[in-house]
């Protein structure tokens, strides 16, 4: 299995849902974060204090897929995350060594 | 305020016998009867400007600080509004306004200890300043500016102190910068207002005062941990939109109800204060547009807070002329040295209260000699009375009395050095006995939790 | 407000001589004396009807948007306070109301510039349309409405206006429409005061004006962008329940202060209002439960504002029994205005300005027409004292007088026609020369950072 | 309130012919003239209080829960708003006031049907309580007393009641506990006024049935799931401190409200209001400083909030001493209820309603009874005119009269059982009828969504 | 080492926590995220507008263990956690190929 | 390439993104957590009612880096966040994958 963590735009959340439940995703888990990258945030003043925003808000997308699911759902996110504007985020895989579901205790891709 | 019918019968008697004027105007009211109409908006001023700070300005300076230090701001607004009651009603009133009345207590400086406590004061009797209201509501009344002035110092060295240094340093400043400071401007013996000082609302009393000692404070305690560096951007200036829209409407209670009266002075003072609330605003948020590129939030609610502080001393002597003149001005004004006069010095008033308050309330005191009106003072009250007797008297620049100007600058000097030293020297004192500053670790981590076992959730 | 005791008395004059009877009625005050008593409560409405707009109605609207728009939101409210009070001083003041007690002045459609800069008047003088109270505290209440008309339609196009244009926008519509609108209601030779339209505190002048623009701002700026299928849910109602608080309380300075007098007609306008918005809420939330299977706090809030609006135009002039009725009516009908008509019809009226404060004030002006009794409308000022020669007279339905729910139609009808057309080419006009609209980019990640420079933490 | 000027003379006719005092009290008002001055202040007295409620209560219980909870917190104190203003209007006013000035319907428990939706109430017209202004007037102040009583009550059982078992409850309680209590305690003829019972604005009817109402509701319907254990900590106390401050301003109508005039016991009860509060408020977070280590938000306004509830029934009674020792006493009291007392019996009074409110209420009966003055009561109106004819009478403990105590007692005593018995039936009848509270999964994921379906973002 | 995470709903917070800690696990980091899965939100309506809530709120644990104490870690997790009601969460294991404590420097399992 | 997560005391932010950029890092994406572990909190009291702050506020850091980076990235972190007191917090570090950039489609170390 693997665990897929993705960094988007916000408004693009709902798209990106939809695209990997159309691949069968079941679930997935959301986080708002603060991303720091090539993209440069604007500058807020307050009373002729200048502050350079750094971080831009970005949602992590955690999703775990079965191993035969991996690529079609990087490519599914990369497809529907995209603007092409700087700023779009990553895709970061990592090996999944198990997975659990809490309510049946099933394990792994019937955890999934 | 107090000073609504007096200080301009002190103002053009400078020319002839001001002690004999002075007297004869604390004198005046021979057979005072109370007003409902009056005490019911004085009432009703007395509410809108304890609102003024619980929770207008707590909002005001809350929503600008980051958000582990909201709670140990809001709460030196709150606790400051219990400490002055208090000391109000055991001493500070007596100190301050006691003597009105009172021959043999009418001191330069001070006033005297016949109300401490209250002590002596009839529910049904009223003081010389005001007098169709019962002296209660008079009391309660200027309790709720020796309150807000206090607490607009706070901003000043925010999240920095420590929370037993600052009820020291409240309690002492309160009795000995405050209340000879309000006695020598509003009690007709007073030094300033012998001198011939216009202050209507407390531009002076109020503002110069807190800005001034907000200074002094800052330049003391240091600036916080990491300025100018760090982002020490305001957590929610919904917060401070809201406390700025209250200190706006509670303003009204401010220089309106300085009239002490509901008549046409209030409906004037009412006029202008909104009018150079509104023109300063524009000012701010126009020349911050124009500067920085962007109207700002934290801009057009600081202008407006800019053009309050301006227009009090002026409140019940200009024109709605006069009013856009000071707004304007003001708002140009106070947008610099907001921004770029504190960058250029270098220290930390972290929600400016000596850029706001301080040099607006000087810039509202040098205009208020400019744009002062006989047709706008002589309206109503004690003051018109006397003014039948003097109808050629002149007033502001304006009116081609450039001395005015003079007087006025006299008032800011005098408030100037008496609160800076003063203020200096208690929380130096302080500082030596007890520390005036929270641990580095606690101002890192932020003072809710530290001092106050609170937080936001 | 102004027509407090105008309006009926041309709305019966209509079967006598009208003009006459206006001239009478502007003429009549031959000896106003000043009350403390109605200055007092003059004053403290207008604090009152100023807290509506800033922090109240900026709360109201601000909890509604999302959080990255909420600084925008409230900006608006503040800014239009500032851009409004200026534009009030220098001209508006005179378009709406100057030409009151001066015949050759006395149009039909507009005032005249006798006012300019508030010139002319006198602190201790008054308006022919409030005769006991100084004139700058009835130009001063007066502006509070001026403000809070146009804040109002900014929640039509929330989310999406450019600043600029908004401002621009405002200042063009205060002139050449909300300074007409008032001036054909509320001054005696107005167009419909002499039709004898009913509007006790603004029900035309402020909710349908607003409303109606709202309408035209949303169809020609067009729907937010993703919408309806995005989620634009309200990012805190706590600030918009504070918002529609505040707005209630304020209310009763917009009503029971549009008796323009401390006296047994505010008395009445104040328990008819509070008691149709208790009613209106009631309503919605009951219907909404019924419907949508739970009892919401945007339900109820939106409900006390929907009833709010709909008796400010019968607030002098219905008893309870009138109050619950339209209380009632207004509560369930701006139920489907603001839920099934908006979906229906498609357009993105964002806040419901239109299905609220436009619905909400076409049913109170219609309402007003069915429930005005005389026994209400007759308790004090000018008004009595004229109906004292016509006893007989009958007002709404109610009492037989069927004719005047025409009336009150073609209030209503002229207000959209001159409102709808004018605001329509404004905004067209505005939207060609510098555009309405953000960048979709700005509208997609927040207006707040981008327009403003700031943000909510 | 109502009895502003009536309990006292109750309080000394027992040595004579109470009912005769009483009678001629009522009837007292030979030709009643409406005054503009009292009639502005009434009018903005109902305002104040009105926002007491909403915003000020609904915040100051909101800021205090957990953040999925706070929506469905505000939602009670705005749905009480509306509901009980119908209520009131509908018939619980008549119920609680119509008798006054009708012989045949002053009863000892309850009044009559004289205005049942409002009937017969002429805009011009008094109320034998309130002769100077319009009963339209007195009748809306008395709706905003009505309306935040049972709105002080959610506190006790926040979090987990269903809301329309909420409605229900407030319904009935309103008609058979609140409008009894009111009536007993200020109807001339009712049980405690006729006893001699001195409760000027409400710590009885208000504060003492609230509280105690609010303990019976917390036992009967049981502890929060997980208390004590799990974390309740408030969201966010700035709400807490927004509304605490706004009930601080609007206390001000509340109290000096009380006095029905804007004259000289206004003013007094102001500052005696403004002197309890500040010194609770100290008392308690001092106290707190000592035993807890810091000095909290929480607990300085929570001491506020005691203070003003104890100087509620002694407000027109006091002076500054006895408003400082009412303060010092409650502040430190009410500390030690909502913390030590609360954990020590184990009931859940959720945000306590009754350790602050009941508590508070049944020291300031009693310290009324100890500070109670001749010299503050009669300062003006009805009261000091009967006085004149018993210059010697006395009040409080402090002037000789220990029996006053007792009559506090009785008072104290008569509530908490006909409050406590009936609150307990009606709750135990709903919880059979529809379930009093929501279910264990609701409770834990928060009410917000479960019962209203929106949610704070 | 494991790096064990763990979506929970909110209110199970602190017993999953006592669980871990019974058994000697000495840190966690917790997160506040939204999920999607299985179980559907109630709807929200305002003035008309109905807004599916398909993001349930949950918290997440991140929690790293030596590799001995992965599975008795996961057990006690999904013990503590369950409700037996959908939503109760997924609990994901990943390699942890390094750890380190920044105070002190130490590394690996002496770092947890 | 290695996926580095790293739970700092929040103050400390800006001087790790200072020594990652120093690095020649690009990127990286910041969470506020709750962290429980050694360091304990103060305790809340609300009237009466005391709360043990169990958890403190932290930062989180994720950063992916290609695996010549990883060590100096680790040893920049521990650094910069160090304050030798307790709570200074964890450096964890996983295998990474896979890396994508949504904007590009690039993968790998050229994605970071
Ligand atoms: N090396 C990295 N490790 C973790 N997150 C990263 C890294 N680089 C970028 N990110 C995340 O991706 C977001 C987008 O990166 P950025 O460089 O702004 O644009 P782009 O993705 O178009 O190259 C950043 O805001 C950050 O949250
Ligand atoms: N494939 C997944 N990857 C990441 N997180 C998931 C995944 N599936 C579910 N989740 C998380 O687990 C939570 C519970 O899942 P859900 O399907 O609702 O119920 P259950 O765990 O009972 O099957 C979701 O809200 C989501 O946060
Ligand atoms: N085993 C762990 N797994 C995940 N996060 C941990 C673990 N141990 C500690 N943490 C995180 O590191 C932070 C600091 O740990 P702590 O034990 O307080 O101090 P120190 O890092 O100085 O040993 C914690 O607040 C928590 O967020």
């Amino acid at each position: 299995m693997k665990f897929i963590i993705a960094v988007i735009k916000p408004f693009k959340l709902d798209e990106v849902r939809d695209a990997l439940t159309g691949l069968g995703v079941q679930g997935l888990t959301v986080t708002e974060v603060k991303g720091y990258g090539r993209q440069k945030g604007q500058t807020e003043i307050y009373r002729g204090a200048e502050y350079a925003v750094s971080f831009l808000p970005k949602m992590k997308i955690e999703v775990a897929v079965p191993d035969d699911l991996a690529d079609k759902a990087v490519e599914a996110i990369q497809a529907a995350a995209n603007t092409g504007k700087i700023g779009d985020g990553k895709i970061f895989v990592l090996e999944l060594a198990q997975a659990v579901r809490i309510r049946t205790g099933e394990t792994d891709t019937d955890a999934l | 305020m107090a000073l609504a019918g007096m200080a301009p019968a002190l103002a053009f008697a400078q020319d002839a016998a001001a002690p004999a004027a002075a007297a004869a105007a604390a004198a005046a009211p021979a057979a005072p009867t109370i007003s409902g109409g009056d005490t019911a908006w004085m009432l009703t001023s007395t509410a809108l400007v304890l609102m003024m700070t619980i929770p207008g300005l707590a909002l005001f300076y809350g929503g600008m600080v980051r958000k582990f230090n909201v709670l140990a701001m809001v709460m030196q607004s709150f606790a400051i509004t219990c400490l002055v009651t208090v000391l109000w009603a055991l001493v500070e009133y007596s100190l301050a306004f006691s003597a009105a009345s009172d021959a043999a207590d009418a001191k330069e400086f001070i006033g005297g200890f016949s109300r401490v406590l209250l002590a002596g004061m009839d529910p049904t009797g009223t003081h010389a300043l005001a007098p169709t209201i019962p002296e209660p509501v008079f009391m309660m009344y200027q309790m709720t500016f020796a309150i807000i002035t206090p607490a607009l110092i706070t901003g000043a060295f925010a999240d920095r102190m420590k929370f037993s240094a600052m009820l020291i340093f409240i309690t002492l400043w309160s009795l000995v910068v405050y209340a000879p400071i309000a006695h020598t401007v509003w009690h007709p013996n007073g030094y300033l207002a012998k001198l011939g000082v216009l202050d209507f609302a407390g531009g002076t009393v109020v503002h110069i005062n807190a800005g001034i000692a907000g200074l002094v404070a800052c330049l003391v305690i240091g600036k916080r941990k990491g300025y100018p560096n760090a982002d020490f951007s305001p957590h929610n200036l919904v917060l401070s939109l809201i406390g700025a829209s209250l200190l706006w409407v509670g303003w009204f209670g401010f220089n309106a109800g300085s009239a002490l009266t509901a008549g046409p002075r209030a409906g004037m003072a009412m006029t202008v204060t909104q009018v150079a609330t509104a023109a300063a605003a524009l000012a701010w948020v126009f020349v911050e547009w124009a500067v920085k590129g962007k109207p700002s939030v934290l801009g057009i609610i600081s202008g407006a807070v800019a053009g309050l502080v301006a227009i009090t001393p002026a409140a019940g002597f200009v024109d709605t002329v006069g009013a856009f003149a000071i707004g304007i001005a003001v708002g140009i004004i106070c947008f610099f040295s907001a921004t770029s006069l504190k960058k250029a010095l270098g220290y930390d008033d972290s929600l400016d209260a000596f850029g706001v308050h301080g040099i607006g309330g000087i810039v509202g005191a040098i205009l208020t000699g400019v744009f002062a009106k006989m047709a706008v003072a002589n309206s109503e009250g004690a003051f018109a009375a006397t003014l039948k007797d003097a109808p050629d008297t002149k007033l502001g620049l304006i009116e081609g009395n450039a001395a005015q100007i003079i007087i006025q600058l006299e008032g800011v000097a005098f408030t100037i050095v008496w609160c800076g030293v003063i203020t200096f020297v208690l929380l130096k004192v302080i500082d030596l006995v007890i520390g005036l500053r929270v641990d580095e670790e606690v101002e890192r981590d932020g003072l809710d939790i530290a001092l106050h076992g609170e937080s936001i959730h």
